[in-house]
């Protein structure tokens, strides 16, 4: 399942609904992603989030059949707020169960690390020093290039 | 969004620093991705920036597209920065 | 923080825990492990986990201080229980914060690759068919030799 | 444990089929721990298994060792099976 909303969410209930899927899941893995202080800037204060309705949902569950195919999953959940974010707030969720602990980190980094290259949402900082649209990552690029 | 038009979206530095969310341009044979950039940057303003260095990504009909992809009456054809989402 | 426990766990109150790390954390990975029905052999029903207590604190305790080295984290928590599970009760917890998504995922996945092959935990699978003790995977030593 | 022998483990498997939880030997000057896996593996019925071709896992002071770790009065040596928590 596949939720873009500006409302928090629960990992603990996320958790509770990926394991509620049957006696051959061995193996839950997740990522929560946070507002942190620092990231282009220092002095980082919130976030605001923008993404392509329709697009980004549809990104992300082609992202979601790509991990089926390669890893055993068994049920995923991808949560991303938009909007406006302070310090610390949570910003996506990736949740993966399996039956095998190596597929369930390997489908849940994946699933993390080719939505930040290819998912249409941009981040922008808000810092005492100002607002700033956060640049893409060459880092992230790489990463996303190790899963092809 | 009319049938024989194409709608073009912008979205973060590009939707703010155009000054434009969407936009309606009529589509013509033989038309992609490019052209439209292209004709666009032609614009005065910051619409220059649409020919510059900085990478644009081009999304058509809500997926990941070329330069070279056609567009079509009725497409839906969004111009942005990288995306930095996660 | 390191539990072995015969009691049960809550993964979303541990992750809350994990949360309050100060603003500098913008990354949470978690793993919990389940009792699932097929193992070394099919129609599980549960499973007697035992260890060896004060060796297997040190050991995690060990695995934990070499994530640190490795990875920037900035707060583990690794749960496991003892004692008889049941069929998808939960076996193991495995968070860990820090600053970046890549070292959460590697630190996270490292612990609990490490874990399996070098805390003194040894499962006894439950069956109709009978009781059997599990044999160490070959996979498991590879995964952990490759963070060697 | 007194002072002067070595208390000795077993875990798991071996602890069921040796029946055996926890017992005491002297120590002895040079004694290394596959020395004691040697001499315990002389015992009649499941004992011969401790010299088989079942990997054996040694903890000497509650860090694994090897057959070549040297144990001395007061040490606790523990032996069992490959490791599979998790």
């Amino acid at each position: 399942m596949i939720s873009i909303q500006t409302n928090d969410f629960d990992p603990g209930a996320e958790y509770a609904s990926l394991r509620d899927s049957g006696s051959g899941t061995g193996a839950i893995a997740t990522f929560t992603g946070l507002v942190r202080d620092h990231g282009d800037q220092q002095g980082v204060t919130g976030l605001y989030l923008e993404h392509y309705p329709g697009m980004t949902e549809q990104v992300i569950a082609g992202l979601i059949d790509e991990a089926s195919k390669r890893w055993d999953v068994r049920k995923t959940r991808v949560i991303h707020r938009v909007g406006r974010l302070s310090l610390n707030d949570q910003i996506v969720f990736v949740g993966v169960c399996s039956a095998h602990r190596s597929d369930a980190f390997a489908a849940c980094e994946y699933i993390m690390d080719a939505l930040k290259t290819s998912a249409p949402f941009w981040k922008k900082e808000l810092a005492e020093s100002g607002e700033h649209w956060v640049e893409q990552k060459e880092t992230d690029l790489a990463r996303t290039k190790t899963w092809k | 969004m009319s049938n024989d038009s194409i709608t073009i979206r912008f979205f973060a530095r590009l939707r703010e620093e155009l000054g434009t969310e969407q936009l309606t341009l009529p589509a013509s044979p033989g038309l992609t991705a490019g052209d439209i950039l292209a004709d666009l940057a032609l614009r005065s303003g910051p619409w220059a920036q649409l020919d510059g260095d900085q990478p644009i990504m081009i999304a058509v009909n809500q997926t990941m597209s070329k330069a070279t992809t056609p567009v079509q009456a009725g497409d839906e054809v969004a111009f942005f920065p990288p995306v930095t989402g996660g």
